[in-house]
């Protein structure tokens, strides 16, 4: 189980993120939603090492993260795929998929495990040689999730994976993600399309303002006041 | 009349297009929200009206002048402030520094006790005037975008740029940064915000343009603009017509 | 004419490629810009001489021999004396001029230790001084020699870095350092490795210069000189800009003091490197500006 | 301006200093005087935009070659007009065609363009006039150089604090702060950077104009000698290349510094000035001055 | 004498403490050593041409001359030398300041030159103005009687381009008149005040001896890729070769040369040519090659020096400055020993007298050495005087020389 507790963030003297407590079981999707700069993605980056918190403890099956140096937390089965992407634009497909594959716990059984993710992107078979900067943002994003999975991980954490992606190719995507699921991984995924989100996550976390404001079944949350309010406001307040 | 009009712009960053076909104005006096989920190119559109970056296609009319692709001190000079997303102050200079930059090489090229009269009542407008001698770099979060706002206002613009300005703040600190702007469009300021507050977009902009993937896909009055499908879709995803 | 000039310019400028390429290792990588780069030429042109004259030990053979000794060098060098200055600036443009200033800080105590363990004379040796021919030019048998490891090794790095695993690593870091992390690539022990390798090739380029060109311990500063020069016109990082602006550099002196006057050799470097600036301020391979 | 009036008492008590302190301390004086006019013209410009400029020799060198050509058929005060109009105009094309350019890209652009101007000098010399060295045979005395270059450095410190405190002074350490929002303020970046560089490259000119009597014979080789850039950049960066006082305060105790090692250590002068700049990078790292003030203010807040 | 007692009172307080600490315990009551100060580039680019040539010349004449019981005093006391260094760091700036300093901090008694003629020419008006003898040896330069003019107490001892290019255009003629040579040269230059110096001086000189100047380039310095241009002087039809270059250029020019087979009958190359390591540079195939100065190759003094150079420094010295330079030294301490410590005097008598040292027997004209040889060749080991021929000791020159 992946256990945030009391995660408090600031740059400088900005509170990015106020005493957050949530956790992603093994196996679970989990959806963190939230409007632009409600601190979700510091959550992440923090976890995936890349943000040190002001406070608060992240620990994995007991182990604590927090402590470790950024290049340690995917050798511990953490694997983040940034806003953004973090691909290694100028190399080719094959060339991202393979730095994928740098962790100990990953370099046996590489070539097999590149097989599954052509397999899962056929895209991404057709262009192994191609650099990845010249590609399209749908393709881009397959490469970062394809990369972060050759790792092997057990939990994989996406950051806006939909972002300034085409609807059919956004669509495209979440069907692999889909499928990425059903092999008992574990997600923790933000993302701004909150249908999507909420289609593939079996729970959800709402965020405002750096804290958490709701935590349900995605079911309820869909339903839920709670939910358009985060986004578009309170109806009425003028 | 408008004092924007923005016509046919496109950005494009390689092959791709974060601006596409863009157009809308604003009028005089008039506050305007500019809205859109993440990476749909609001950003990228007050770039341009700014002069940080050149279209690669169509017109923005400022008073008439088409000022695209211009250099941004021009653009300054003729009358356009902005404060950024990412709050951008600068450091090493004193608060009434920071302040009096734009009025000593804006259009009328304060200098001396003039210049520091008119930063101190732009301080004083955001309610810093206390601690002008302050470095910009020991405020708060908060006060570093009120002092943004003043640097802003110091240039004395006719329309300004706002790029969530009002992201990151508390409750409290959200309905005085509302009625901040609020006291502004009583000076005839003309306003384009770029925000994610619903909540303060209700409560300030008469009037929305919503932008998604670089298109424009809604404008109108913002209540109407936000319970449009195309809008709640672009926010929560096509799964809404479903 | 037009042959041999050519022949020429290629051998020339394949000693400058091969010499460029280390230092923009280890710009790329370390994200160190090296003044002291030359003095480890020059080290190593010494550690040649010393070897092949007191020892009789091929200057061939000390080239398997020295670069590794040079590799260790930079590495403990880095973690020692870089190290610090790339915590300290955390990222920033500070590193930037940290470490030039401590860098050539480093160039005066090299260009010292060296003064004092061999004096200031002009040194070189004799060997392979024979004449081959190529093509119906006449090339020193050291200078091919020397073009030909100078191929060799820029190759073989090139296949290091395309090909291995390991080099597969450098390349990320040096190309995307922030995502480095993200696939478990410890950037430290890599930035070490990089400055060790650049070292490891400013070695190699020392021990092969030394095998036909006159050096005393104040020439480094012109090997920094022009392999900055050739860093700066590639594209800093970039080992292909560096070959490349390595090769037509030699070219165009060749061509200058054939066509125009030798007198002008030296100008039209920095001609051609102003102008390639002004061109393209990032360099013929560096990113694309804008954005 | 008060505040530098016990300043130009000083430099006039320094112009005295040749009756009593012999030659050789009115050489030293005249070295550190040179020093601290290249560092704090270098700071000018350097300081506040963070160009790291190479090029401080290319005009210093200008300057020593308009005299070797001009002092022996034009009277003295031509000849400084001359250098500072040559240095001026050299650094206005320069600077239109290269501020563009950042970061390392610059230093070494800077760098190139000493080399570059060096060559062509001497592909002149050797090819138009036949002849390398030129001889500068003036009447002046080392006290009257010594002289000359005080009152430049009075010159240039009040030029800077005048600056400082100028509308062009403001834009530049806002340039150093953040370009883009200086641009948005209504600054001009390219002529505000431009008028600076211009600025400080005169003032370098005339210090090698000033200088180059007292070598007699120069070359290329001599005046264009690259340490000179590379110990301003040095010099103002260990006194604090941000402040009005940082870069005197690095060029004083730094041209002591060498005066005093290849005095007593002439075998190893080069280990240990470049052990001394690698401590300098990190005992110092944000200059003297700055150590200073924080020392001050640890007291301060001690008390 | 004045300036005798001043020192003898200042010397109290600090050449006291000094001499005891440089001469050691044993020596506490030894006379006061008579202080020499220099200024090289110890650091820089000047630093190599110091360290072949200057240094460790004066090194060497400080301990022969402290081996035979110091320096020699007209009423025939002896007092050891203690020499006082500085670095100017090859700037010529500092090379100034260093000898104020040498003057007016350390008070010495003489003040040796420093390497080079820019550097030599930096500091002539200031050794005027303090009244110390100027000793510029290795300064080539044709304004020397002008210079010796305006500088009274300075000595000019290397000659001029004109000297130079004369002595060598003679050779040449010669061995054309001989029929040995074809009359077409071929000469580079290096864009410095030594290879401008030679070449504006050898172009009209030259013309006059009637030969041809078939190609005349100048290169800059620091080339180190000389392929292009042998190609060139191949084919332009010339079989003489000069090249009024530098040590470096000057070793890459004879490995080039060996490359390629280019076999000109007189190769002439500059600085550097004289140094003792060049014989290892083109592995032994040194025979034949000509360049300016020279050695007695018969002169047992010269021998003697030579050995004792390399047993003292660790390397044999150049063929061409370097004993100027340790008779420059000798020049000095006989002047010393006939007329004092007087500066004055010994300047005097520096520009009238006549002295014994390593290179013969000299008499200065005009403050300046003219018995200079202009040309030489290595012969055998050696690196011998063969122009001006008429001198004594002058050996004839090997033309053609003999392939690589």
């Amino acid at each position: 189980m992946l256990e945030i507790q009391n995660l408090t963030i600031r740059y400088g003297r900005h509170l990015a993120v106020d005493n957050v407590s949530m956790h992603v079981a093994k196996g679970e999707t989990v959806a963190l939603l939230g409007a632009n700069g409600a601190g979700k993605s510091s959550v992440l980056n923090a976890i995936g090492g890349r943000v040190r918190p002001a406070s608060g403890l992240i620990s994995l099956d007991g182990r604590d993260l927090a402590a470790l140096p950024d290049h340690r937390i995917v050798e511990e089965g953490v694997a983040l795929v940034p806003e953004g992407r973090g691909v290694f634009g100028p190399l080719s497909v094959e060339e991202n998929l393979r730095l994928g594959a740098m962790p100990r716990r990953a370099r046996t059984g590489a070539a097999e495990a590149m097989d599954e993710i052509y397999a899962l992107f056929p895209r991404l078979a057709e262009r192994r040689r191609q650099a990845v900067r010249t590609m399209s943002g749908g393709e881009q994003q397959m490469v970062a999730i394809g990369r972060a999975l050759m790792s092997r991980p057990d939990y994989l954490l996406l950051d806006e994976p939909s972002l300034g992606l085409a609807p059919i190719v956004t669509e495209e995507l979440f069907a692999a993600l889909h499928r990425i699921r059903s092999r008992g991984l574990a997600i923790l995924l933000i993302e701004q399309n909150v249908r999507l989100g909420l289609g593939m996550a079996e729970r959800a976390y709402l965020m405002t303002s750096g804290r958490i404001t709701g935590e349900d079944s995605s079911a309820r949350i869909a339903t839920d006041p709670r939910l358009a309010e985060t986004f578009l406001g309170r109806t009425g307040t003028a | 009349m408008s004092i924007l009009d923005i016509s046919g712009v496109t950005k494009r960053f390689g092959g791709l297009a974060a601006v596409s076909d863009l157009s809308f104005s604003v009028k005089h006096g008039e506050i305007v929200a500019l809205l859109g989920p993440n990476g749909s190119g609001k950003t990228t559109m007050i770039n341009m009206i700014s002069g940080a970056l050149v279209p690669s296609n169509g017109q923005i009319r400022f008073q008439g002048d088409d000022i695209a692709g211009r250099a941004p001190d021009r653009i300054a000079r003729a009358g356009i402030a902005r404060t950024f997303q990412l709050v951008r102050i600068l450091p090493s200079l004193s608060l009434i520094e920071n302040v009096v930059v734009p009025a000593a090489f804006g259009r009328r090229r304060l200098w001396g006790d003039e210049a520091l009269r008119h930063a101190a009542s732009c301080l004083d407008r955001v309610g810093l005037k206390a601690r002008c001698d302050l470095r910009a770099a020991d405020l708060t979060y908060i006060d570093q975008k009120r002092l943004e706002l003043a640097r802003a206002l110091s240039a004395e613009p006719q329309l300004l740029l706002l790029d969530e300005w009002l992201a990151g703040l508390n409750p409290a600190e959200l309905q005085e940064g509302i009625a901040l702007i609020r006291s502004l469009t009583h000076d005839g300021i003309s306003i384009l915000m770029v925000e994610h507050i619903m909540e303060a977009v209700r409560a300030l902009c008469p009037r929305t343009v919503v932008m998604a993937a670089g298109r424009k896909i809604a404008d109108g009055p913002t209540a109407d603009v936000l319970s449009q499908p195309e809008v709640i879709a672009a926010y929560l995803g096509e799964a809404a017509h479903a | 004419m037009l042959s041999s000039t050519l022949i020429l310019g290629l051998v020339l400028g394949g000693s400058y490629a091969l010499v460029a390429v280390g230092m923009t290792l280890q710009y790329g990588i370390a994200r160190i810009m090296n003044l002291a780069y030359g003095e480890f030429i020059i080290l190593a042109a010494f550690a040649t001489y010393l070897l092949f004259g007191s020892l009789g030990i091929s200057p061939i053979v000390a080239l398997l021999i020295i670069p590794v000794i040079a590799f260790g060098l930079g590495v403990a060098l880095f973690q020692v004396m870089m190290r610090p200055l790339v915590t300290r600036a955390g990222g920033s443009g500070r590193l930037e001029v940290d470490s030039i200033l401590a860098t050539f800080g480093l160039l005066f105590v090299l260009q010292g230790v060296m003064l004092l363990a061999f004096g200031g004379n002009y040194t070189s040796y004799g060997f392979l001084d024979q004449g081959v021919n190529v093509l119906g030019t006449t090339l020193a048998a050291n200078r091919l020699l020397a073009f030909a490891l100078s191929i060799g090794l820029a190759g073989g790095l090139f296949a290091l870095l395309q090909f291995s695993r390991w080099g597969l690593a450098l390349r990320a870091v040096a190309l995307a350092p922030g995502s480095a992390a993200l696939v478990g690539l410890n950037m430290r022990r890599i930035a070490a490795l990089g400055f060790g390798l650049g070292t490891a090739l400013a070695a190699a380029g020392g021990v092969t210069v030394s095998m036909f060109q006159t050096f005393s311990a104040h020439d480094g500063v012109l090997f920094t000189m022009k392999a900055l020069v050739i860093v700066i016109m590639g594209g800093v990082g970039n080992v292909l800009g560096a070959l490349v602006s390595g090769l037509l550099l030699g070219l165009m002196e060749t061509a200058v003091a054939r066509w125009v006057d030798p007198g002008l050799t030296l100008a039209a470097t920095y001609i051609l490197f102003l102008a390639v600036l002004l061109w393209r301020p990032e360099g013929l391979f560096g990113k694309a500006a804008g954005r | 301006m008060r505040q530098l009036l016990p300043f130009y008492a000083l430099l006039g008590l320094a112009g005295l200093a040749p009756l009593w302190l012999g030659d050789y301390g009115a050489g030293l004086l005249l070295g550190m005087t040179s020093a601290a006019i290249l560092a704090t013209a270098w700071a000018m410009f350097s300081g506040p935009t963070r160009y790291v400029s190479l090029a401080t020799v290319a005009f210093y060198g200008i300057g020593a070659y308009v005299v070797a050509a001009l002092a022996e058929s034009q009277p003295w005060p031509v000849v400084l007009l001359a250098a500072a109009g040559c240095g001026g105009l050299v650094a206005l094309v320069v600077g239109l065609s290269t501020l563009r350019l950042a970061g390392i890209y610059f230093v070494i652009f800077s760098f190139g363009l000493a080399e570059l101007i060096r060559q062509l000098l001497t592909w002149y010399e050797v090819n138009v006039t036949g002849t390398l060295g030129r001889y500068i045979f003036t009447e002046f005395q080392p006290r009257d150089l010594l002289w000359q270059l005080l009152v430049l450095l009075a010159v240039t410190l009040t030029l800077s604090v005048w600056i400082h405190r100028s509308r062009l002074g403001l834009a530049l350490r806002v340039i150093g702060d953040d370009e883009t929002v200086a641009a948005h303020a209504g600054i001009n970046l390219a002529r505000s950077k431009l008028t600076l560089f211009v600025i400080s490259s005169v003032l370098i000119s005339l210090t090698g104009a000033i200088q180059s009597p007292r070598w007699v014979y120069i070359e290329p080789s001599i005046v264009f000698n690259p340490t000179v850039s590379f110990t301003a950049v040095i010099m103002a960066l260990l006194g604090g290349a941000n402040r009005i006082w940082g870069p005197i305060l690095g060029a004083v105790p730094l041209y002591l510094a060498f005066e005093f090692l290849s005095a007593h250590f002439p075998d190893h002068f080069s280990i240990l000035l470049g052990l001394l700049f690698i401590l300098v990078v990190f005992a110092l790292p944000n200059g003297v001055l700055a150590a200073l003030e924080r020392l001050r203010l640890r007291k301060g807040a001690g008390v | 004498m004045i300036g005798f007692t001043r020192r003898a009172a200042m010397g109290l307080l600090g050449g006291v403490a000094i001499s005891a600490l440089s001469l050691g315990p044993g020596m506490a009551q030894a006379p006061e050593p008579v202080r020499i100060g220099y200024v090289a580039s110890k650091s820089g680019p000047a630093a190599a041409g110091a360290g072949i040539t200057t240094i460790p010349n004066y090194e060497l004449w400080a301990k022969d001359v402290n081996a035979a019981g110091g320096l020699k005093l007209p009423d025939g006391s002896q007092r050891p030398v203690e020499l006082i260094s500085y670095d100017d760091r090859s700037s010529a700036e500092d090379a100034v300041r260093a000898v104020e300093r040498l003057a007016s901090q350390d008070k010495v008694d003489f003040i040796l030159p420093p390497w080079g003629t820019g550097f030599n020419l930096a500091i002539a008006p200031l050794m005027d103005r303090l009244g110390y003898p100027h000793l510029a040896v290795t300064s080539m330069t044709d304004k020397a009687p002008d210079f010796a003019k305006r500088w009274k107490k300075s000595f000019w001892m290397l000659g001029g381009g004109h000297d130079y290019a004369g002595a060598l255009a003679q050779t040449v003629a010669k061995a054309q008149a001989e029929g040995k040579v074809n009359g077409k040269v071929a000469v580079i230059s290096v864009a410095d005040g030594f290879g401008i110096d030679l070449i504006s001086a050898a172009r009209p000189i030259f013309k006059e001896q009637g030969l041809e100047l078939v190609y005349d380039q100048s290169y800059p310095m620091g080339t180190t890729d000389f392929a292009a241009i042998i190609e060139e002087v191949k084919s332009s039809g010339a079989d003489s070769f000069v090249a009024f270059s530098y040590p470096p250029e000057t070793f890459a020019l004879a490995k080039q040369a060996r490359t390629v087979a280019f076999n000109p009958k007189i190769f002439f190359t500059g600085v550097g040519t004289p140094f003792p390591n060049y014989p290892g540079i083109v592995e032994g195939r040194q025979e034949g090659v000509m360049s300016v100065g020279g050695v007695d190759g018969n002169s047992e003094k010269i021998a003697a020096y030579f050995k004792r150079h390399a047993e003292v420094v660790g390397t044999p010295p150049d063929s061409w400055a370097s004993a100027i330079t340790y008779a420059s030294l000798e020049m000095l301490a006989q002047a010393v020993s006939r007329v004092g410590l007087d500066r004055e005097a010994v300047a005097g008598e520096l520009a009238s007298g006549s002295f014994d040292t390593v290179i013969g027997e000299v008499k200065l004209e005009d403050n300046q050495l003219r018995q200079l040889w202009l040309v030489g060749q290595w012969q055998g080991d050696k690196f011998v005087g063969v122009a001006p021929a008429d001198r004594t000791g002058a050996m004839a020159p090997v033309i053609p020389k003999p392939a690589w």
